[in-house]
Order: C-alpha cells, then structure tokens, then sequence
C-alpha cells in the first residue's frame, strides 16, 4: 500500500494520507517540544571579541553540525529526484569489446543509463587529460566505471547494474610499480608507464659522499593509505530548461571543478552553477570531479535531478588514495653527524591515471632531504602507471612518505655515532636563512624551536 | 614483556601549489552598520577554515568575528578560488581576503578623513572603530562610516581582490628555483609500548609542536593537528589497502581497512610555536595537511627505541613488529 | 546498499517461530539482533526473502540462576550479559568477551546466540563458554535437544542446528559457576576488532595443583577448538611458569590456522602460545 | 509494513517495506536528516540513535524491529530555548569539525551520560569506540564530554 508522508503547514507533525494510517494520527506530545528548526542563541565571547584574530571563537557551522541541521548532499532531497549508480570495472586492466545497457534499461523504475561514448569530452585529470568519465575502450584498474544507471530509487539502480552486460578481453595486469617501470607492458600506449619524473640537484653530491666519514644506506617502503571522509562522495545535477545545469557537489574545488564540467560537456562556464555544500571531510580526496558530469547528462537525458552517493565501497575503489613510495636513501656524514650528502632514487606507485601526481612527486622530491642543511643532493624520482586505484591528493602530497624515510635515516645515523636523536637534528635543522633544496631562502624558520619545544614537554633526556 | 621507547621527527611542509599559480580571489562588503559580508569561493570542508578567514576579515575592519558573515561555495555568487586543497585556504585566499577587506576599508578611511580632518593614512580601524592612528580617542564609529561612505559620499565600502604566491620556476635539469613562498615547520615526539611477544604497539603519549605563523583561531588550530595525528597514527600502525593478485581490492570497507578508533588514540599534547611570517596574512601560513606528516616517523623511532627493530615497510603491524623482533632474537642468539 | 523485498514475521513463541520456519524452507533466516545477518543481505541481496525476528519470543530471554546453573537466553544481547551483576561474579570472562565485542551500538542489538549461530571461527563468546563446559538448548519440530556446546560448531559458518531448528538457550553448569577463567583476543587494533586469535582458560587449584583446566582457541582452526590434550596434561600438576608454558605449546600444536590478509599462520600460532599462557597466568595468580 | 513509533516525543508512522532500515525510515519517511549514512554496515556509527534507552547502529537494524518504541534522535536533543550541554561543549570546544560523525558521536555521549553521570576517560573513549571520526582524533570530542558531563552534574 503506497503511502506519501507530507509536512503539515506549520512543519510539526507527519501527516500520513492514508485512511489507515489516519487513524493513527501522529500525536504531538507537549512537554517534549522537540524541534526542527530552532531558535536564536546566544554567540560565544570568543565570537564578539575583537581583535578577532587569535580568539578560539567557535564556528556556526559547528552549531548546525551538533543540532542535526547541517545539509550535506545526502541529505538534500528534490521533487522527482532519482538516483544513479555506476557500474565498476570487473576487470584490472582490459579492452572494452562492448557494453549491452538494454536489459538494464527495460527494467521497471529504470530512467536513464550512460556509457562513456555519450560523454562529449571523455576525459579529465588535474595535470593530464587521462581519466575517462565512464571507461569506453579500456579499463585500467578496478574502480574504473563503465556505465551508470539512473532509477527510481537506489534499490532499482543497484538491481540494474547487475543487468548491464559488459564483454571484456583481458590485458596483462600489472600491480608492481618496479615491474611498471620496465614498460613491457604500458598501461596508456604508447605513452611510458613514467608518466612523471623529477631531478633535484645541489652542490655535488658524489664528492660529498666521497668525502664522508660514514654511509648509510636504506631503503623504506610505504603503503596505500585512503582518506576516509566519514561522509563519502555525493553530488547532485539538475539540468534546466535553460541549458544551464547546476550540481551540488561535495567537491572541495568548485571553481576548478566547474571548468572539468565545461571540459567533459563541452558547455560555456557560464551555464554551469557549482554549489559546495559543507563537505563531510575531505583530506585531498574530494579535490578533483568524479561522477558529476555523469549526473549532469543523466539528469539532462531524463529531465529530472539525480543524484548520486557513494557507497563506502565506491569511497576506497574509485576515489583517489595515498601513493605508495619506495625509497632509497643514501647519506653521507662526518664524525660529528653533520650530513654532507645525500643522493635519494624514489619510485612512486601512480596506480590507474595521473591524477595529483605531478604535486606529490614534487613536494616529495623536494621535501625528501629533510628540515636540514644539505649542501650536496640529489633527488631523482618517477612515477608509474599501475592496474591499481588511481593515487592522488592526500594530506601531505608524498611528505608523510619522504619524512618517514628522513626521519628513520636519521635516528640509524644517530645510533651508529652515538649522539642524541634530538642533538643530531639540532646540529642539521634549517635556520632562519638556509638554502633549501631548490636554493630558496627560508623565512621564519622554527626548526629548531620546534625541536627544543618539543623536548621540554615530552621531558626529553638526552642520551 | 611491554617495553617503552620514545621516538622524535621533525619535519617542513610548504604551503600551496608546487610553483603552479594557485590564485585565490575575494570580495568583502561592510554593511551600513558596521558588519560586513565575505564572498569566498573556497568550500568549507570541516576544517573550520570559513570561521577563519572570517575572523581575518573581521581583523582588517577591526570588528569581531561574529560580524562577518561569510558566503562561499556557489559559481554563480563567490569569485574564483583554487581550493581547499595544498594547506593553503589561510595563507592564499587569507592574503586575498586582507587585500580586499583592505580596500574596503581605504573606502572607510576616505570617507572618515574629512570628518575626522585627518587624511585617511593617519587612520586605523580597530574595536569597531575608525580612529586617527596615536589619538583612539578621536573616532568614529565604524558603522557611522560605513553609513556615511554609502549614503553620503555614495561610495559604498566593498572591496574585491586577489592573491597568487610568487614563486619562480624549476629549472628542469636541477630542480633549483623558488616553488613556494612560504613554509612551515613541525616536531612530533611519541611514547610507545611494544609488547615484545605479541609484536603490538600502544601510542601512549605523542607530543605535537607545529608552527603556523600567527594562530588565527588557536582552537581549530589545535583541531587540526589532532585529527593530522590521528590519521598519522593509523598511517604507522594499521591503515593499508590491500590488492589480490588480479589487482581487486581486498579491503574496501570500514570493516577491514583499520583506521584509528577512540580507543587507538594516544593522549596528545599539542602545542604551537612562537612565530609571525610577514609575508601571511596577519602574520599567518598554514597547518592542515603537515599536522599528518611526521607522525609515523616518531613512531618508528619510538618502536625502535622501545625493542631496537627498525621497521622499514608501513603500517608497523604487530605482525610485522613480531616477525621483526624474533629476527633479531635470532640473529642475537 | 540495499536489501531486497522481503517479509518480516515476529512469532511469539519458539514454536511459532519453527512452524514458520518448516512453511517458508530456505528462503526464510532467523533474524536475532542483526549485526551480521543485515549486513549478509546487503552484501549478498536476493538470498533471503522472510526474516523471522525471534528476538521477542519469552523463551529466549533472561538470565537466571537455578539449581542446574546459569541459564541465558540466545537473544540476550552482549551488553545485557556485561551488565548484569550474576554474569559479573560468576561468569566474568563471558562479560570480559562480550565486553570485546563491536562496539556498544553493536553490543547493544547483537545477541550471545546470534554470536554462536553465526558461528565464524573468530566468534569471541565461543571461548569464554567452552571453557565453562556450557551446554546449549536447541527446539526444532521434534521437541528439545541439549548439547554441549563444542558439538555445537561443526565448520566455518556451519552449526549443528537443522533449518527448523532454533538455539533456545545457553546452561553454564552449577560446577563452573565462579571458576576462576580469563578471555584474551588479540586485533588489529584496540576499537571495534575482529579477532585474529582469542583465547580462554579456566581452572582451579586444589591443595597447590591445578584442577579441571579448560583452553579453547577462537580464528585458528574451521571452529573454536578446546585444547584438549593440554588439558589433560595440566591436571593435577604444579602450577608452574614452565607447565604453563608446555601446555602453551600443546596448545600451538593443536592450533590449525590460515594465513589471511589479516594475519599468517606462523604469527596466528605465536599469538596462541603467549595468549594461553597469559591467560592460565591470570587464572592461577587470581585464584 | 505499518512502523509506529515515537521519535523525539512525537508519535510518527509510516507504512514502509519490511526491509527498510530504521536509518532509511528516519531519514526518508521522516524527513530527520540528522542521522546518517556513513558505511552501510555497522562499522562507523554516523547512524546512530536511541532506541528504548539503548544506542543502535539505525543502519542495520530494521524499521520493523523498532516498531513500537521510543526513538531519540539528533533532532531532539536542543529544545526551542536552549541547545543540550552535549551540544553546547561540542561546539564551544571545538569538537566538530566537518560534523559528519557529529551527530552520531553526540548520541553515543548522551547513551553514555544518560547511564553513567561521570565517567572515566576510559568509559569515554570504550563509548565511542563505535564511532569513528577522521578529523579529530578524537581529543576534543572526549574533552567536550567530560565539560558537559561537568556541567550536567552541576545543574
């Protein structure tokens, strides 16, 4: 029996219209006085003060957030809006030989269903084009998406998907970035599986080494690490009568969004409206567009808003995550643990597309010497193509993985001459002045303060 | 038997984009009584940054934070922004708020000059006031100006602007050249227990100085280095996506992937250092992604220092740690 | 993810709820608290088409104590068992399990039969009522049957329990009431962990000598397993660190478990000789 | 299905398919967006609510099972004068930041401040264990309970 709950006039109480479910009409219980949308309280001093900055003032998102009120997309909901699923790729790495949506489409509750040739521009990616909206020709790792369903409910969505029949012929898979880097099979031809490699060069670095007391040499390894945004991705796109359509998006970058949107639908900026609602949590990973030009065309072929959540599973499959790193470390320092060179090789696992590569292989090469003065260095590092989850933006670009490396190094340099793990950082840390890297002069540099600060809270004792 | 061992790392993160221009735009509007209106194209994405980029309006008019409403987040209504993306919503589009706020306020100090019969150079805005720079007892009202300036002079006080770090290209071959404008700079020290037969680790106790210039909002500031820490913690000790052979995923849920809970946080003292960079906006760079990067290092060191094994492969499993410190038996016996 | 359309029946009695079940056959499940059943089907949609709740039925609640011991019902949920004051001072390793479970949303709905029929080998309430000899209460169209508890478990997500059948309740005997027992379960982390081993002992000490010892091991073989031959080489022994430490090993050498992605084999078996020594430890220093 | 229940005070019914999780009924049939969706499966508590006094995961637990029984959900924390002093310290000290886990996280505070007026640090983060949160480690949501568990026993 098909029921419509609807909101009385004054938004108190759940009208049912149904005769059944009219008799057990809803009961408003005066002494609890719950609320939906309350009430003018009073701000925090913190909020009223001036100067204003420096004041721990509270935030009035944060109010919302604790009342229950805060919109995110999910909670946002459009008359005649239905819901689109995609369809992921069965497969690693393999060519597309064709896609049937028909049975899918046929079935009861179905709108609409998308595949990736129906996208004008099928491709996106912050530095290279090389991210299919929906994959059309090859599918290059698991959360490639290969079609979309849009339906009268999830449920229907999700039933349909499993109609939607897709012929693959493999390609060999290939997971190891090293094996990746030997380019026997390439993962975008006839481009190198290298897609992306970057030199830092100071002083020399050989005769530095040559000139140490001692060498170390290590290598250290790091792990694909997810975001996890505890509101998962959501957008929602509603095309007009004017042509014009406007998303909801928990992207972190609308402007920049708005011109990947104009890019894939091939539509001027100006008929495009990006809203970003609150994002619940984004860490890097809602930096770049995913399936809103999908909603944009779905909701253009049906006429109707669409929206579309992923599920947990979707979050870790087809966002972005953290780039694994390998990393060789090479050092050399005097007696007194001053280090006089360091030549460090590292690989950085780039999985499907390039996505925000190009900014983690950079800070990560540039950052990898450490908060130290080194006169003689060399950095060299490259990224490669994999049949894994495209790795991306992740608070820190490359800088938790290089600094794990450093840091490690650094207390086995300390433990071999016998100094202090915090003496032998004082002796190297930056100073208001140091040349870096890239030969850039340092301002308001508190290495050492941090390090001195530090250990006086900790109640560190220098061995 | 449980061990303890303390471990340190320090690090330096730069703020935005790696050389590429990574521009923010922003428009402030005072309203006739003395409030005003900040459109940002930024998103707030729960790190608080729209409270504070309000309060770095609010500190350039000189009124409260409460004051200034922020509108962000729409195409179609707030100017261009890059992004909260690259630790740089406080220090570039913070920069581009002051630059707009501040010429609003030129707007309010021009209108206020001939009442205050000083030139508008000679004033300040501060406490909700506008008032001649050495003498706060000749004022006026920041609203009274504001109406005056809108209704008087017909100038109303908004003011639109935009900043971009300067940085200066890479050379290709070397990599030498100036990739960012400013940096920040971190230590983290952890205090670990390692249980010596099951390979386990507690993080008792980490100890977080960061530096961020000035603290705009001390609070949220704090927020950031904490929650940083905690997906440090789970980056050293359990967070790791697993492939099978064929490249699928093996863990893709919450069930399996094992991010820290309440229970794997350690007691955390975190504290900021004394700094202002000049070149941020009311002295101020940035904090949000460093807050994660050396989390995982102490904690390594501290693993070391508690059970002498070196764990050279993320996350530091027990497993792993286990399989490390009977090697080293071995090797010892 | 979303289910699939189903019915939902709520019988009234444990034999309302078998007729129920004799009539829908294999489309039909038992539904308890629902932690791992819901989430079954939205995994796995279009397996079950009538849930049968038999949270609601008189017979499967409640914790009594009688003459023949402590009797809990199969939907008694986790954190009734953690908080009730009888299960504190007699069964404490039970509440200590229970206590490891999920975290409160999911103690509070899950149930200690759920727990068992679900029957994963990493199950955390096994352990703690094996050693505690319990025995388990099953009604089906023939009437009631009493088992002990380790018959129970037959393999991996496998009970002895016919499709009719319905795990009415839980009987920790009158002997073991207040026996001196300990749970250890070793995760990948300390909130909301999936066992990779878990482990309970229980014993006495008579006249300096160890008495009616009891091991059972959880996640390290197709079902939670009791290590029998330890046992039968503790009793009657001092209860020294290097006894202790041999029954430790028996008990790695009864082990039979899997490399998975969560843990290997080789680690699985280190954590079984420190976990059982560690919990006959406890046993005999809190005697 | 026929789901009577009275949510925050208030008697609300809909007829629902027997399958729709309490979560799905909150939120879709009631329009009480406060709960939400995180995981689907019970591991991240951004769903949570009371039901008869006991905190459930609403995202596993079926709209049928609850029926009958008082539900408190986010939405009926404040009242129209004042905010919950869950609410009030969670925002005072900064506690929430994107707000996701937020609503979830506070009511697992409240279950927990209900049965237990002063509870330990332990107690607090044994509470929270089911809900996980990636902004905060956790530290301000901890300190914000203790503040409002001060404050709860001082009024």
């Amino acid at each position: 029996m098909a029921t419509k709950p609807t909101q009385d006039l004054d938004q108190k109480t759940l009208v049912i219209e149904d005769t059944e479910s009219a008799l057990n009409a809803p009961v408003r219980v005066k002494e609890a006085h719950p609320i939906i949308y309350p009430l003018s309280l009073p701000e925090t001093e913190e909020r009223k003060a001036t100067p204003a900055v420096g004041q721990s003032a509270s935030r009035p998102d944060a109010r919302l957030h604790g009342l229950g009120q805060t919109k995110y997309i999910d909670d946002i909901k459009f008359p005649n809006m239905i819901y689109a699923k995609v369809l992921r790729s069965a497969k690693a790495h393999a060519k597309i030989i064709s896609i049937d949506t028909s049975e899918a489409e046929a079935m009861p509750g179905v709108y609409a269903t998308l595949t990736g040739k129906e996208i004008p521009t099928n491709t996106f990616g912050p530095t290279f084009q090389d991210q299919p909206v929906l994959s059309d020709t090859v599918v290059r790792h698991r959360g490639d998406g290969v079609a979309a369903v849009a339906a009268v409910s999830e449920q229907v969505a999700q039933e349909a998907l499993k109609k939607i029949k897709v012929v693959y012929e493999d390609l060999p898979v290939i997971l190891d970035p090293e094996e990746a880097l030997k380019d026997e099979v390439l993962i975008h031809p006839p481009k190198s599986n290298i897609y992306t490699s970057k030199v830092i060069k100071k002083g020399d670095v050989e005769k530095g080494l040559a000139e140490s007391d001692h060498i170390f040499t290590n290598r250290y390894k790091t792990q694909f690490q997810e975001h996890v945004p505890i509101e998962p991705h959501a957008s929602i796109a509603l095309w007009d009568g004017n042509g014009r359509v406007t998303l909801w998006s928990s992207l972190g970058r609308i402007t920049l969004g708005r011109e990947d949107m104009s890019r894939t639908l091939n539509l001027p900026q100006s008929k495009i409206r990006m809203i970003g609602t609150i994002v619940g949590g984004n860490f890097g990973g809602k930096n770049e567009i995913t399936n809103e030009p999908i909603l944009a065309l779905l909701s253009k072929k049906t006429g109707r808003p669409v929206k579309c959540t992923y599920t947990r599973e979707d979050e870790f499959v087809s966002s972005t995550i953290r780039h694994p790193f390998i990393m060789d470390f090479t050092t050399g320092v005097n007696k007194e643990g001053k280090i006089l060179a360091r030549k460090i090789k590292m690989i950085l696992d780039g999985g499907a597309y390039c996505s925000w590569t190009g900014t983690t292989i950079g800070k990560g090469s540039i950052l990898a010497a450490g908060p130290y003065n080194i006169d003689n260095l060399h950095v060299e590092s490259y990224a490669v193509y994999t049949n894994k989850t495209t790795t991306g933006a992740m608070r820190g670009f490359g800088a938790p993985q290089v600094c794990f490396a450093y840091e490690s190094q650094m207390d086995e340099i300390a433990k071999t001459l016998g100094i202090d793990p915090l003496e032998i950082r004082l002796r190297n840390a930056f100073r208001e002045g140091s040349l870096s890297p890239t030969s850039q002069t340092l301002h308001s540099v508190v290495v050492e303060e941090s390090l001195l600060q530090a250990a006086e809270a900790f109640g560190w004792n220098r061995s | 038997m449980k061990k303890t061992g303390k471990g340190i790392a320090c690090m330096w993160y730069p703020i935005g984009f790696t050389v590429m221009a990574n521009p923010s735009a922003a428009t402030v509007k005072v309203n006739t009584d003395g409030t005003a209106t900040l459109l940002t194209g930024t998103v707030e994405t729960g790190q608080g940054a729209l409270t504070v980029l309000g309060q770095i309006a609010a500190e350039t008019l000189g009124i409260a934070t409460d004051d200034v409403h922020v509108v962000s987040g729409d195409t179609d209504t707030t100017p261009m922004d890059t992004g909260a993306i690259a630790s740089r919503t406080t220090y570039v589009t913070g920069n581009a708020i002051v630059r707009a706020a501040e010429a609003a306020r030129q707007i309010l100090f021009e209108a206020a000059a001939p009442l205050l019969n000083v030139k508008p150079d000679q004033l300040e805005a501060r406490d909700k006031k506008i008032q001649v720079l050495g003498f706060p007892s000749r004022f006026l009202p920041i609203s009274k100006v504001a109406q005056h300036a809108e209704t008087n002079v017909g100038k109303p006080a908004i003011g639109s602007s935009s900043y971009n770090p300067p940085t200066v290209e890479m050379d290709p071959e070397t990599g030498q050249g100036k990739p960012f404008n400013t940096y920040v700079y971190a230590t983290q020290i952890a205090e670990v227990e390692v249980d010596d037969e099951t390979g386990e680790v507690v993080v008792k106790r980490i100890v977080a100085v960061h530096d961020c210039g000035q603290p705009i909002n001390p609070m949220l500031v704090e927020g950031q280095i904490q929650g940083g820490i905690s997906m440090g913690v789970g980056y050293a000790l359990q967070e790791e996506i697993l492939f099978d052979s064929q490249g699928k995923q093996i863990n893709p849920n919450l069930t399996n992937y094992i991010m820290p809970t309440s229970l794997d946080m350690p007691e955390l003292d975190v504290q900021l250092v004394d700094n202002y960079d000049p070149t941020g906006p009311h002295g101020a760079k940035g904090v949000g992604e460093p807050t994660a990067v050396p989390t995982a290092a102490a904690i390594m060191n501290a693993i070391y220092d508690a059970v002498g094994v070196r764990i050279t492969t993320l996350p530091a499993t027990a497993e792993k740690v286990m399989t490390a410190i009977l090697e080293k038996n071995a090797q010892e016996a | 993810m979303h289910m699939t359309p189903m019915t939902y029946e709520q019988p009234k009695s444990a034999s309302e709820a078998v007729a129920l079940m004799q009539e829908c056959g294999n489309r039909a499940k038992f539904l308890g608290g629902g932690t791992d059943l819901i989430v079954d089907l939205k995994h796995k949609p279009g397996t079950v088409s009538v849930l049968v709740d038999i949270t609601k039925i008189p017979e499967l609640q409640g914790i009594e104590e009688s003459s023949e011991g402590l009797r809990i019902g199969s939907a008694v949920t986790y954190t009734s068992i953690m908080k009730s004051p009888v299960c504190q001072k007699l069964i404490p390793a039970v509440c200590e399990a229970s206590h490891t479970v999920g975290a409160v949303q999911t103690r509070s709905l899950g149930t200690i039969g759920g727990n068992l029929v679900t029957c994963v080998p990493s199950a955390d309430s096994a352990p703690s009522l094996m050693v505690l000899e319990s025995v388990v209460t099953i009604v089906g169209k023939d009437g009631e049957r009493t088992i002990p508890i380790e018959d129970f478990f037959v393999g991996p997500r496998k009970t002895c329990l016919e499709p009719h059948e319905i795990l009415v309740s839980i009987l920790i005997p009158k002997k073991n009431l207040g026996k001196t027992s300990f749970f250890l379960k070793a995760g990948l982390r300390k909130g909301q962990a999936l066992s990779l081993v878990n482990v309970a002992s229980a014993l006495n000490i008579v006249d300096g000598k160890i008495s009616a010892p009891c091991i059972a091991l959880g996640a390290v073989a197709p079902t939670p397993i009791r290590v029998l031959e330890a046992e039968s080489f503790l009793e009657g022994k001092e209860a020294s660190d290097e006894n202790l430490k041999k029954a430790s090993e028996m008990a790695v050498a009864t082990a039979k478990p899997i490399t998975d992605f969560r843990a290997s084999l080789s680690y699985r078996k280190q954590l079984v000789k420190v976990m059982t020594y560690r919990t006959l430890k406890s046993c005999v220093d809190n005697q | 299905m026929l789901v009577e229940l009275k949510v925050n005070g208030e008697k609300r019914s809909a007829d629902v398919p027997p399958e729709t999780t309490l979560l799905k009924f909150l939120r879709e049939y009631l329009d009480l967006t406060g709960a939400k969706l995180g995981c689907d499966v019970g591991d991240c508590g951004t769903c949570t609510v009371i039901v008869d006094g006991i905190s459930v995961n609403s995202c596993i637990m079926l709209a049928a099972k609850a029926n009958g029984s008082e539900v408190t959900t986010i939405e009926g924390l404040a009242t129209t004068s004042e905010l919950h002093p869950l609410q009030k310290s969670f925002e005072e000290l900064g506690a929430l930041q994107c707000g996701f886990c937020g609503t979830g996280m506070l009511m697992s505070a409240k279950q927990l401040l209900d049965e237990n007026p002063d509870p330990t640090d332990f107690e607090i983060r044994d509470a929270l264990a089911g809900n996980l949160c990636r902004c905060t480690g956790y530290t301000k949501i901890i300190e914000a309970i203790k503040d409002a568990a001060k404050n709860m026993r001082a009024a």
